[in-house]
């Protein structure tokens, strides 16, 4: 098992095809940029290295045309894309990704329905998101705020109608399929059914959206929000990278500006309050690589012990390492013309999404048998 | 010596000059004038600049008084640079000339002044930094960049640190001048932050011409001078008594009070925790005001400020996590020039990111500490390399 | 308000004066070398001190012999004391005077015993304890192992037996009477009735005891538990007081040893890792004096509240401060042979002592509106 | 260069000792003999000194085989001193003539050896250490006090660093010897500890006297040598894969299981965020080990050593105050001399006072914090005021 914290081969060529391209297209002065602009997501990056290198079907078998690969994969990419706070909808369609195989494995649904979109997806041609806020944890009931339209539906539950919103998802804008869990069964909704509204993000490299439904036609893809479940697990898992490559980025250009910027005649990274504390940040920086990589390397009841634990921690070493970022580089930090804020920004908002590290602790004493009273 | 003036004496001024100068009647500037000609603007300022030599301890009678009557005042929160920092250092080191120029139109709020003294190079290290001013006749030629600049936008003064010499240790080489903010090279731009607005400038000096009548002290006593100005901003700090929850801690117990659905039993014991430590900061807070009336003045100040930062952060921090969802929105990111500061109206995203300026803004926290380190408990200072290098081989 | 945050001029001569005999009788080589011997506890300073300077009786009335000092006397002894850890029984005792005390108001029992006990504790004649365990805080509803015989007490509540345990009392050892609650009163025993078996503590500057009562004899002090609870928020006020001292002293104790300490060839006290430290405890302690000084300043419902802060902020400032000074002396601070361990055994007892922090912040949370749920 | 031995060859070897020395029927001490003879009891030592030179990773076959056989072993938990840091500096340093007198008793647990390298002057900075051996003839003559020696009071040698010139810098003027325990002036005494336990001893040097043949390595190289010793030291730390609520924090979650009444709701998320801590400390440690076994050795030792003192002292000080009552008392005062040190099997209070030692003993958690800085993130070392200094004249 120990073997498995480590990075294969084929990931760190992996991991390394992605980081090149990354340093290519998503400067982050390029990042910074696109935020106010009208397209907050870098739709030819992804198409790129959704495409290109693959990581959009990453997930899909290779009878759909995917790379077959697992969620470890999957991590390696979102550490990368952690450390540039790529704008690009990976984690979405990653979700989307795993509750479709789900749904497919599930049997509890249409699998050709399913298959059809896995294979759109793994040959870029559809991005697809699920219909649900940010901030959900995997343990939560989901209680949404759409419905479906006649209910029961008809025979041919193709010819479902949906109506509702849903707030704050994360990775819809650039989808053009959404999965929308409603009335206890999921649905598959084309984006342009749906009137998306973008949201003002604290996290300005992953901008939510409201959607509204009214009316719109849904196909029923799965019974039961159990692949929904799974699903979310597969993302906290994945997300747990993404904080992992963010707080090193963040580490390592702290380390980088401390060695550099003199005062008092001596490098602030010469003065052991600084190193101590950056010391400290690398162990936790440490532990963060040892559990997220066993998050994605295990399943079943320890896969849910090992997510809730990489989320709780990995979350809480992100956001320590972006303040640590800014608060090290001083002025320049608190500026909004260095990248700190946004990993600041990022840190923060993903520690609250799929759920807060005291909600994953939550969960943990339910797993581990330890009750509150 | 001229007899000291009694309280008595005082109200009897006072009301002297409002039954002259009708509040209800006079223009607001003719006002202002009138209060500073009759030395009631600072009461503890020298007679002929505004005050009557009195304790600083009766400014408050002449406050209330003033007030009473409906009298305008000079918008201290807008005029606080000057009042603060250029004032106390324009009254220790000015000439009779320089004092009678400035002193008036600053505190009746004609002029604005702005502070040009950190550097994006020289930031906790001030000493060193690197702004030049040149000799050339009777003026200097001053070339830099300044940044963390309050009010320049609607400054006219500047109070400025240059380097007038690059061969001597970089204490030594400092000369302190007044500088017009109008004078052709001095260009402004506003400086934006993380939270979306500008509250500071940078200030771009190019070959800005500064008359040698302007300087403040003797050539390369800047740093000496600069400490009078440095002293008089840290006095302000400590603030008195405020009420139980003031302050982000009411932000974040109003929420949890109000919106039972953000109640995390996991995170009460945190949320006690900084109500407890924000009830600590704030007693301590009236601690140390009840000190500094006994005339004991403490070293709390940089140790209430220090508290400060670090309360905020951990209070905003902990708000976005109980709001969930909501915590991952914001409201504005639109770039815009606010006129005060203020953590609550705005989003709790906005209170988060703000709040890490509390820590860099005015001294960081690492700074404060080593101040409490060394002055209060008098540990040694760091190893200095700088101490005897001339500035220009100083590594940068 | 704000000026009772400070120390009045006869509350600083009476601290000198305590701390002027503590410097001469209860160096820290005579406290550590009394953990050792048969008597824990040093009657013979506790005599001067509670005789002598009139410490016993600080809170008894003038017309019963006291001193009629406020809390605030007794927290500023209090501090010298914890600056000392000096083993004499000042906390234990004034619990039972502030007992006797609130039992003479309620006018719910024998005023004239409680007196008659006030003029001999204010004459140094006798020491009086509180049988409860240490550990209770001011707002247990307390449910002790002690009961009455005969119940209902006869005519004659003189006439009371008590019969059963009390475990972990502290500063009983050296007590000539005991209050006992019991069956929802209050009895008054004399200590030579019941069997104290000492405890082997943690803090071995103050020994704990356990004790058994078996048909002692009793008289009836107070009915209802009321007078207790106002004792232990006395108490628990002036522990903050004595948390207070001990943490000033642990800092200055590091603070002068990192000055003198020298590795590689510099003082350790030059070192910003342990410099920013040093620091951020200063701060807690100057925070500590302002909230210590405020719950013994203040009364009724405010002074609820005041003491469950002093008890959170001020237990946390002393382990911290004790903690970081074992630290901080490196292997020295670990042996037997240096006073660092005395400190960081009491501050971590007396954080347990009349109630966790943990256990006061729950209570301020009734109190000021902020429920767990 | 004779043929490498393979891993079939061995297996071979270790049942013809086996069978040529029934464990059943042997002696105990005859068995290792006979086994260190053969080269059978560190596989990677050289053929004579009771290895074959083969690769480290081949120890834990002979190990299994001789434990399935029902061997008797060394007792490592006993002489790891011996095992860990002698020995490894005798077979870099010693000379032909030391490393047979020496190296088969070590092994075989007949000597047991201890390290005399603290003092109470020198702690981090050990190369500061003041214990002086002044050359007699053929002998060195040696006085000064060490502290912090664990089995002292059981060791037969000792290797000890000592000053032999005060006169150049500190780290020049240092050698290496090794010091045979019952020679006279060897004083052992007990060094009581915080628990009221002993597990360390100070040891007083005076005028004993060392043969110059008993040096490892050249005058004034001690500190070159004793590197190899410290090194060594270090390697042991990682542990590989503990099961999951290993130590400390089984010990606090067993309480929280198995005593409902000391669950108190407000410390529920303290207790999961120490667990999860301790979960990633362990998955940390089981890929450290990973690591190692792939060849990538990784500087998490120093880490790992420092979250686990942080972790245990975190976790015991929660346990006493989840206890309450039970935490206001101890077990044992008395003071004595434990074989080994065990955090489960006492009272919480001794849980909590030892683990003040996990970050002390073997390199303070500030110096780890260091090594960490400088070495792995490659920050700037302090400002050394000691590295050119003559020992005799730096501050102490």
């Amino acid at each position: 098992m120990s073997e498995a914290l480590l990075y294969s081969e084929p990931e760190e060529e992996l991991s390394a095809a992605v980081a090149d391209l990354l340093a290519d297209r998503a400067a982050w002065a390029s990042v910074l940029a696109r935020t106010e602009s009208a397209e907050p997501y870098d739709t030819g990056l992804w198409k790129t290295l959704g495409g290109g290198i693959g990581v959009a079907g990453l997930l899909v078998p290779e009878e759909l045309g995917g790379a077959g690969a697992s969620l470890r994969e999957a991590a390696v990419v979102a550490e990368e894309l952690g450390k540039a706070v790529a704008p690009v909808p990976f984690l979405g369609n990653l979700t989307a990704t795993a509750l479709l195989l789900a749904a497919r494995e599930s049997g509890n649904g249409t699998a050709a329905l399913a298959d059809d979109l896995l294979r759109r997806i793994a040959a870029g041609e559809q991005t697809a998101a699920v219909a649900i806020p940010f901030s959900r944890s995997p343990d939560t009931t989901y209680r949404g705020k759409v419905s479906v339209t006649p209910w029961p539906p008809r025979e041919d539950p193709h010819e479902a109608r949906l109506t509702g919103r849903v707030t704050s998802v994360a990775d819809a804008l650039p989808a053009d399929v959404l999965l929308v869990p409603a009335d206890g069964s999921i649905y598959v909704v084309q984006a342009a059914d749906a009137q998306r509204t973008p949201v003002t993000t604290l996290d300005m490299t992953r901008v939510l959206c409201d959607i509204e439904f009214d009316d719109a036609p849904g196909q029923m893809l799965a019974i039961g929000y159990a692949p929904l479940a799974q699903a979310l697990l597969s993302a906290a898992a994945v997300l747990a990278s993404e904080q992992l490559g963010l707080a090193e980025q963040c580490l390592k250009t702290t380390v980088e500006y401390v060695k550099t910027r003199h005062q008092f005649g001596r490098a602030v990274g010469s003065y052991q309050g600084l190193k101590h504390r950056l010391a400290q940040l690398w162990v936790q920086i440490a532990q963060a690589r040892a559990v997220a990589r066993y998050a994605v390397s295990t399943s079943g009841d320890e896969q849910v012990i090992a997510v809730a634990v990489a989320q709780a921690h990995c979350s809480a070493v992100a956001v320590q390492a972006a303040e640590e970022c800014v608060q090290m580089h001083g002025g320049i930090g608190f500026t909004w013309e260095h990248p700190a804020h946004l990993y600041l920004k990022r840190a923060k908002s993903a520690s609250i999404a799929l759920g807060s590290p005291a909600r994953h602790r939550r969960r943990l004493a339910e797993l581990v048998d330890l009750p509150a009273s | 010596m001229p007899p000291l003036i009694t309280q008595h004496d005082l109200e009897n001024r006072i009301q002297d000059l409002l039954a002259a100068h009708d509040p209800g009647t006079t223009s607001r500037l003719d006002f202002l004038h009138a209060r500073f000609d009759a030395g009631l603007a600072w009461l503890h300022y020298p007679p002929g600049l505004g005050g009557l030599g009195l304790p600083r301890g009766l400014q408050p009678v002449a406050e209330k008084a003033f007030a009473a009557a409906g009298a305008p005042d000079n918008e201290p929160q807008r005029i606080g640079i000057g009042l603060g920092m250029a004032a106390p250092t324009i009254l220790g080191f000015g000439n009779d000339e320089q004092k009678q120029r400035w002193l008036r139109p600053l505190w009746c709020g004609e002029q604005v002044w702005c502070q040009l003294f950190s550097e994006p190079g020289a930031g906790s290290d001030l000493a060193a930094l690197a702004t030049r001013a040149v000799r050339d006749g009777e003026d200097w030629i001053v070339n830099g960049q300044k940044v963390w600049t309050s009010m320049a936008h609607e400054a006219r003064w500047a109070i400025l640190v240059a380097r007038t010499d690059p061969d001597v240790p970089k204490h030594q080489g400092l000369t302190y001048f007044v500088l017009d903010m109008t004078a052709p090279g001095v260009e402004v731009r506003p400086l934006r932050q993380l939270t979306g607005e500008a509250e500071f400038n940078e200030v771009f000096l190019t070959d800005v011409r500064v008359p040698d009548g302007q300087r403040l002290g003797a050539v390369g006593e800047g740093w000496k001078v600069a400490q009078t100005t440095l002293m008089n901003e840290r006095v302000a700090i400590g603030g008195g008594a405020a009420p139980r929850e003031s302050g982000m801690i009411g932000v974040l117990a109003s929420a949890w009070r109000e919106q039972p659905e953000v109640r995390d039993p996991a995170l009460h014991d945190r949320l006690l925790t900084l109500w407890v430590a924000a009830e600590a900061a704030r007693l301590t807070a009236m601690r140390l005001s009840a000190q500094l009336a006994a005339g004991q003045p403490g070293p709390e100040g940089s140790a209430a400020k220090y508290a400060f930062a670090s309360l905020n952060q951990q209070i905003s921090g902990l708000e976005l996590e109980l709001l969930g969802e909501q915590g991952l929105r914001y409201d504005d990111w639109t770039m815009r020039r606010p006129e005060t500061v203020s953590f609550v109206g705005r989003s709790p995203g906005y209170r988060y990111l703000r709040a890490k300026g509390n820590s860099i803004e005015g001294g960081t926290s690492e700074i404060l500490l080593n101040i409490i380190a060394e002055r209060v408990l008098g540990l040694p200072g760091e190893i200095r390399v700088d101490k005897d290098v001339a500035w220009k081989d100083l590594p940068r």
